[in-house]
C-alpha cells in the first residue's frame, strides 16, 4: 500500500487542499489531520500547509503551535518523522521551536505573490533528494510574512552545517538573511519553506512542476526507513 | 534626546479582531480568568528636545494612528 | 445595564403616542416616505421599525431609482438567453449551468464611498460582504475579481486610496484563501474623492445543491450565527438614540460612531467552511447572508421570500456591545454574520457543526403562520410589520431623465485636430509614453499583492485577458471570467459605451478559448437626483440590455452604486461589465504570451479604422476628451468568439491577446513581454503607422499560430467572413520589439518602461 | 478585575521595517528632529484577580511574544 503523508488542517489554513493534490501526485495516500486532534493517524510524514491559521493575527504560527496535533508533530519529528512546513507551516515549525528562527514581515511591507527562482543548497533532505544539488527550481511565493531572521550565531550553524535547504536567487523577495527561503533540522528530516512546491506540480496551473519532487523525495525517504 | 511612547489601540466601539483571536486561544491552552483583551501597536520615538508636544500629537495623528478606527496617547519617558 | 434599554420605543408606545417627532430625515426618509409608513402600520412607526423602513427603503437597498430601468433586463431576456440561467436577477447571485453537472453563481458588488472613507477596511468589507452574497447560495466560493477606478495616478489622496484599497482587498481575499484572477486599475480625474470598488466573486456547486433562501414551514427556527453583533455601521441609526435619549451621554457619545466597519477575515474563512459542512449535510432550508442592512434586511427578506411570517427574540442575539438599542441591534452593519432557517428536528445536527468550527450559533426565532415580521425586546413588541413592505415594496421613483446641455459640444470636440506623431521618432516616444501611463502599464503592483495560487485551480489570472478557473479536476472543465469598462467612452455615448463594455469583457474571455455564457454588472454612476446621470443611467442599461440580446448572452444579476461624486461633479459612467465563460477543458486555454512555440505568425483579426474618440491617446497626449467613442458591432465580437473558439479547440492557437485601450502597440508590447520573447512587425504598406498602432477601433483580437496552423487558420477566418491581417512573426532570437519602418525597441527597454510607473508612484 | 498591559517591542538587533518607514515618512511629512522609530505591540488585558503575576508572565512569555526576536514587558494598571 502507497506511504500516507498527513495534511494538518487549521482553522484558517488554506492550502492544504494544494498539499493533499501534491501528495497524490506523487502516488501517496493523503491522510486529513485535524488541528483538534491528538492523532496522527498512523501517517508516514506530516505536512503543515500554508494559510492564515486562527487569522494569524498575533503572529503567524503562534497559536497554532500550540494545537493538540502539534504536540503529536513534535513528538513525532522528534522521533524522525519526515515534516515539511510551507509558508504558514514553516512559521508554525518555527514558533513550535522544531525548527530555528522566525518569519517577519517583509521587507517591503507588502504581500509578494510572485515565480520565485529557488536554489537547491541541500539535497540530501528527507524532502529534497529527488533534486540534483545546486538545482535551481520555479515555484510561487505568496507571503506578507516571509523574512526569515535568526541571531548571527544561528544562521553561522545553519550555513555550516548544510542547513540551508533553499536560497532565493535572482532577487532577495522579502529580506531574509543570506537570501534563505527554507532551512531543516539537525538531521534533516523536518523541513521549512517559504515558497510553495505544491503550487507548482502541474505546469496547467502552476509556473513549472518542479515542486513535484519535494513529495516524490519523502516518498523515498519513508520506505527506505 | 528624549524617547518618547506613543500607545494606538483599537477605539472601543470597534471590532477587534487581533484581540479576539488571542482571548479564545487562552483557555485552549488553559489560561483562565482573563474576560477581554485588546491589541494595539506601541511606538517608541528617540526625539530632539527641539520637538514640541504639538509636534508630538500631529506626528501621532496624522501618521501614526488611524483616527477612523483608533484612539492614541502620548508620553514622554524618561530615557 | 444602561437606561437606554428600558426606554425602548415598543409598538405600544407608538400607537398610545402618535404624535412623538421622529428624526425621519435625518435618516434619509422623505415626508412622503415617512407618510406612506405610517398608513402601512396605521400608526407611527417604533424607532426599530423607523429605522428598518429607512434603512430597507434608502437607494442602495431599495432600488428605488433604478428599479424602473432595471425592468428592462428582465424584459429583453428571451427564453434562449435564460436557457442556461438557474437562478437570475432578484436572488443573491445569479446562477448559471455549465454543464457536468456544475452551477456557477457570480456576482459584481461595489463598496464605493467606504472605501473613500477607510480604504483598507472598506475594500476588505468589500470582498467580504460578495463572498457570503456567493456562498448564501449554498456554493464554495472560488475567486475574486476587483475593478477598481481612482483619481490621477499622481494626485496626494490617490497615495492614502490606493494602497490602502488593495492591501485591503489582498488582506481580506488573500487571508480567505480565494484566488485574485482579474480586475481593473483605472485612473480619472473624476474618480478623485471618489474611488471605485467593485468586488466581484464567483462560486460552484453541483446543481443539485442550489439553495435559495427563504422562511418556510412554521416553526422552524431561525438561527443567527457568526460573529458578534456590535456598533459597527449603524452611523445613521445612531440619531435615534440621540434624537430620543438626548441627555443620555452613551447615546450622546455614540452619536459620533464611525460607520466603519472592520473586516476578520478568519471568522469568514471559518464560517464559509462551516457552511458549506451545513449545506452538505442537508440540515438548513435556507442561509442568507447578513449584509448592509443587517439583522433588518436579513429577517424581513427571509419572511417576505417564505409562506409565513416571523417572530425574533432581540434579547437572544450574542452582542459585543452593551447597551445596544433594538434599532441598533436591527440594523448593525456587523460582518461575517450569516442567519439560517432551520427545521426544528435539525437545530442540534447544525450546533454540532457550528461547534466544530468554533461559530457562534443561536437561535433568535421561529417561521411562524400569519404575515407579519414580528420582534420582541425584553418582552415588549418593538416590530410588528408586513416584511413585503419592508423589503420588496419600498417606493420606486420614476426621476426626470434629461440628456445632459453639454452632450452635444463634447461629440462635437472630436480628436481629429490633435496633433499625431508622424516620423519614427515621434512614434517611438509616443509608445514609450503610453505603455508607460497609470493606465496602460504594468498592473503588478496591485496583482503582486493578491494571492492567485490557492486552492491549485487557477489557469490563467494576471497578466491574461481574462481569469481562467478550473472547475471539475477530472472532466477539465471550467470557468474564464473578465470585467471591463472603459468610463470615457460611456461618457461620451453611455449607450455604445456599455456596449463596448460588455464587447470587451466578451471579447477577453473569448481570446481564452472560453464560449461565453452570462453576464453580470455593476452600474456605478453619480446623482439619480441629476436629471442628466439619469440619463445616461438609462442608456447605458438599454445598451447593455441591447447588446445582451445581439450576443444572445442574459444578465444574471448586477448592482447599482449612485450618488458617486464629488460636490456636484458626477464620476465618468461606469457600467462595469463581468462576463463568464465555459471551457469544457481548461487545458486548451489560450494565454496572451507569445513564443510558446517555435516560429509563431502574428495575425491581427478585425478591422482598424480611425478612431480616437475617448482614446488613452487622446487622453495621455493631449489630455482631451470629446468625438465619438469606436464603433460597437457585436456580431463581429460573435464571430470573432467562435473564431476564437474553434482556433482554440482545434490547437490552432498559441496565443490571443485582445486589443482595447492603447491600440495594437499595446497588445504587440504586453504580448511580447508576457511571453518574454521578441517580435518582426510589418504594418500593411497602405496603413498610415499611426492609425494602425494607436487607434482603439474594437472587434479586435492579436493571435499568434503555429506556421504549421497557419494556412488553416487564416483559411477558417476567410470562409467565416473575418477580415485579418498578417503583420508579424514572433521572433524568440530577438530581445526586441521589431516594427519596421517604425522603432526597435528592446525588451529591457520596454520592460522597464511598462513596469516602473505603479512602483515608483506608491513605493 | 484588574488592567494588565503587556509591551512587546523588536529586539534591538532585528531590522523593524515598519518603524523604518515611519522614521522616513517623518521628514517628507516636515517632522524633523524625529531620530528612531521602533513599532511593537501593545496587549490590554481584563483580568480577574485571581490572575497572579506567574500566570500573567507565562501567558506573555509562550503566547503575547516570540522571544526569539522580541522582548517584553508586563505591568498592572489600575483601572
Ligand atoms: N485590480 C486588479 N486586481 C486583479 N487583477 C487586475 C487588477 N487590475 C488589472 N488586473 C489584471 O491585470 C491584467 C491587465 O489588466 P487590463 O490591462 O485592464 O486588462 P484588459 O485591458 O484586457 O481589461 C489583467 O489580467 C487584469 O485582470
Ligand atoms: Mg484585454
Amino acid at each position: 500500500m502507497s506511504p500516507r503523508i498527513g495534511v494538518i488542517t487549521f482553522p484558517g489554513t488554506l492550502d492544504d487542499v494544494d498539499a493533499a493534490r501534491a501528495a497524490r501526485y506523487a502516488e501517496a495516500e493523503a491522510v486529513p489531520l485535524w488541528h483538534a486532534d491528538h492523532d496522527l493517524r498512523g501517517v508516514d510524514a506530516v505536512i503543515v500547509p500554508g494559510g492564515f491559521s486562527y487569522g494569524d493575527y498575533l503572529r503567524c504560527g503562534a497559536i497554532a503551535k500550540f494545537a493538540p496535533v502539534m504536540t503529536e508533530v513534535i513528538d513525532a519529528a522528534k522521533k524522525g518523522m519526515p515534516v515539511l512546513g510551507i509558508c504558514n507551516g514553516f512559521q508554525i515549525l518555527c514558533e513550535a521551536g522544531l525548527l530555528p528562527g522566525a518569519l517577519l514581515r517583509n521587507a517591503g511591507l507588502h504581500f509578494v505573490c510572485r515565480d520565485q527562482w529557488l536554489k537547491v543548497e541541500n539535497a540530501g533532505t528527507a524532502w529534497t533528494t529527488r533534486y540534483e544539488p545546486d538545482a535551481e527550481i520555479l515555484v510561487p511565493l505568496k507571503s506578507g510574512e516571509g523574512r526569515y531572521v535568526a541571531d548571527q550565531s544561528t544562521v553561522d550553524e545553519l550555513e555550516a552545517e548544510g542547513r540551508v535547504v533553499m536560497r532565493y536567487v535572482g532577487g532577495n523577495p522579502n529580506g531574509s538573511r543570506n537570501d534563505i527561503a527554507g532551512v531543516t533540522d539537525a538531521r534533516g528530516r523536518v523541513v521549512g519553506l517559504m515558497p510553495h512546491p505544491e503550487h507548482a506540480i502541474d505546469a496547467l496551473t502552476g509556473p513549472t512542476d518542479d515542486g513535484l519532487g519535494m513529495f516524490l523525495s519523502v516518498l523515498d525517504a519513508v520506505v527506505k526507513a | 534626546m528624549a524617547r518618547v511612547v506613543v500607545d494606538v489601540m483599537p477605539k472601543q466601539e470597534i471590532l477587534d479582531p487581533q484581540g479576539q483571536a488571542v482571548a479564545n486561544a487562552l483557555p485552549r491552552l488553559g489560561f483562565d480568568g482573563v474576560s477581554s483583551v485588546r491589541q494595539g501597536k506601541r511606538f517608541e520615538l528617540e526625539v530632539d528636545d527641539s520637538v514640541d508636544d504639538a509636534a508630538l500629537a500631529k506626528i501621532a495623528e496624522t501618521l501614526l494612528t488611524n483616527t477612523v478606527i483608533e484612539d492614541f496617547t502620548v508620553r514622554r519617558v524618561e530615557s | 445595564m444602561t437606561t437606554t434599554e428600558h426606554l425602548a420605543d415598543t409598538v405600544e408606545n407608538a400607537a398610545a403616542n402618535p404624535e412623538t417627532p421622529q428624526p425621519f430625515r435625518e435618516l434619509g426618509l422623505k415626508d412622503d416616505e415617512y407618510a406612506r409608513i405610517r398608513e402601512i402600520l396605521g400608526r407611527r412607526p417604533t424607532d426599530a421599525e423607523l429605522a428598518m423602513y429607512s434603512v430597507m427603503w434608502s437607494e442602495h437597498c431599495s432600488y428605488k431609482s433604478s428599479k424602473v430601468h432595471l425592468k428592462y433586463f428582465g424584459e429583453t431576456t428571451t427564453d434562449e438567453m435564460r436557457e442556461h440561467m438557474l437562478a437570475g436577477i432578484g436572488e443573491n447571485a445569479g446562477v448559471v449551468d455549465i454543464g457536468d453537472g456544475w452551477a456557477v453563481t457570480f456576482k459584481v458588488e461595489s463598496h464605493n464611498h467606504p472605501s473613500y472613507v477607510e480604504p483598507y477596511q472598506g475594500a476588505a468589507t468589500g470582498v467580504g460582504g460578495i463572498v457570503r452574497d456567493i456562498l448564501a447560495m449554498g456554493a464554495r466560493p472560488l475567486a475574486v475579481m476587483d475593478p477598481l477606478r481612482f483619481g490621477p495616478a499622481d494626485a496626494p489622496d490617490t497615495r492614502r486610496v490606493l494602497p490602502g484599497i488593495v492591501a485591503g482587498v489582498g488582506g481580506y481575499g488573500n487571508c480567505l484563501g480565494l484566488p485574485n484572477i482579474g480586475g481593473e486599475v483605472v485612473f480619472d480625474e473624476t474618480y478623485a474623492g471618489n474611488p471605485l470598488v467593485n468586488a466581484l466573486c464567483v462560486g460552484a456547486m453541483r446543481v443539485e445543491d442550489l439553495h435559495l433562501a427563504h422562511a418556510s414551514g412554521t416553526g422552524n427556527k431561525i438561527i443567527l450565527f457568526g460573529a458578534r453583533t456590535g456598533l459597527d455601521g449603524i452611523g445613521g441609526v445612531s440619531v435615534l438614540a440621540s434624537e430620543t435619549f438626548s441627555g443620555d451621554e452613551s447615546a450622546g457619545k455614540r452619536k459620533k460612531l464611525p460607520s466603519v466597519q472592520v473586516g476578520d477575515p478568519f471568522t469568514e474563512k471559518v464560517l464559509i467552511e462551516c457552511c458549506l459542512e451545513l449545506f452538505q449535510s442537508g440540515i438548513v432550508v435556507g442561509i442568507q447572508d447578513l449584509g448592509g442592512a443587517g439583522l433588518s434586511c436579513a429577517t424581513a427578506e427571509l419572511a417576505s421570500a417564505g409562506d409565513g411570517g416571523m417572530h425574533v427574540d432581540l434579547d437572544l442575539v450574542p452582542l459585543r456591545a452593551e447597551g445596544m438599542t433594538p434599532a441598533e441591534v436591527l440594523s448593525s452593519e456587523s460582518q461575517e454574520r450569516m442567519c439560517a432557517v432551520v427545521e426544528p428536528s435539525n437545530v442540534d445536527a447544525f450546533m454540532a457543526v457550528c461547534a466544530k468550527w468554533d461559530v457562534i450559533a443561536t437561535v433568535i426565532g421561529e417561521v411562524t403562520d400569519g404575515d407579519r415580521l414580528v420582534i420582541d425586546w425584553h418582552g415588549q413588541t418593538v416590530v410588528d410589520v408586513p416584511p413585503r413592505t419592508v423589503a420588496h415594496e419600498g417606493p420606486v421613483y420614476n426621476r426626470p431623465i434629461e440628456r445632459p446641455a453639454d452632450q452635444d459640444a463634447l461629440i462635437a470636440n472630436a480628436p481629429d485636430a490633435l496633433a499625431r506623431p508622424s516620423t519614427p521618432e515621434e512614434l517611438r516616444e509616443t509608445i514609450l509614453k503610453m505603455i508607460a501611463s497609470p493606465n496602460l502599464c504594468s498592473r503588478g503592483w496591485v496583482t503582486e499583492q493578491y494571492d492567485r495560487y490557492v486552492r491549485g485551480n487557477t489557469v490563467l489570472a494576471q497578466p491574461n485577458d481574462t481569469g481562467v478557473l478550473r472547475i471539475d479536476e477530472e472532466t477539465g472543465r471550467g470557468i474564464a471570467l473578465a470585467t471591463d469598462c472603459n468610463g470615457r467612452y460611456c461618457k461620451l455615448d453611455p449607450y455604445v459605451g456599455a456596449k463596448l463594455a460588455l464587447a470587451e469583457a466578451y471579447r477577453n474571455v473569448a481570446v481564452s478559448g472560453a464560449a461565453p455564457l452570462a453576464v453580470t454588472n455593476c452600474l456605478n454612476f453619480g446623482s439619480p437626483e441629476d436629471p442628466a446621470v439619469m440619463w445616461q443611467f438609462e442608456q447605458a442599461v438599454r445598451g447593455l440590455a441591447d447588446g445582451c440580446v445581439e450576443l444572445g448572452l442574459p444578465v444574471t444579476g448586477g448592482n447599482v452604486s449612485f450618488y458617486n461624486q464629488t460636490g456636484s461633479t458626477a464620476i465618468l459612467p461606469t457600467p462595469v461589465v463581468g462576463v463568464l465563460g465555459v471551457l469544457d477543458d481548461v487545458r486548451r486555454r489560450v494565454p496572451s504570451g507569445i513564443g510558446n512555440e517555435a516560429g509563431e505568425t502574428l495575425l491581427l483579426l478585425g478591422e482598424t479604422r480611425d478612431e480616437f474618440g475617448g482614446s488613452e491617446w487622446a487622453h495621455v497626449v493631449h489630455g482631451h476628451l470629446g468625438g465619438q467613442p469606436p464603433k460597437v458591432d457585436l456580431a463581429r465580437e460573435k464571430l470573432l468568439g467562435e473564431v476564437l473558439a474553434a482556433g482554440s479547440r482545434d490547437g490552432m492557437l498559441s496565443a490571443a491577446h485582445d486589443l482595447s485601450e492603447g491600440g495594437l502597440v499595446q497588445a504587440l508590447v504586453e504580448s511580447c513581454l508576457h511571453g518574454e520573447t521578441g517580435a518582426r512587425v510589418v504594418l500593411p504598406s497602405e496603413s498610415d503607422p499611426f492609425v494602425m498602432l494607436f487607434s482603439e477601433s474594437a472587434g479586435r483580437v492579436l493571435v499568434a499560430v503555429p506556421r504549421s496552423e497557419e494556412l488553416r487558420f487564416t483559411d477558417m477566418c476567410t470562409v467565416r467572413g473575418l477580415p485579418w491581417t498578417k503583420i508579424g512573426v514572433v521572433d524568440p532570437d530577438a530581445a526586441a520589439l521589431d516594427i519596421q519602418d517604425v522603432a526597435t525597441l528592446g525588451l529591457d527597454e520596454l520592460r522597464t518602461a511598462w513596469e516602473s510607473t505603479l512602483p515608483a508612484l506608491f513605493d
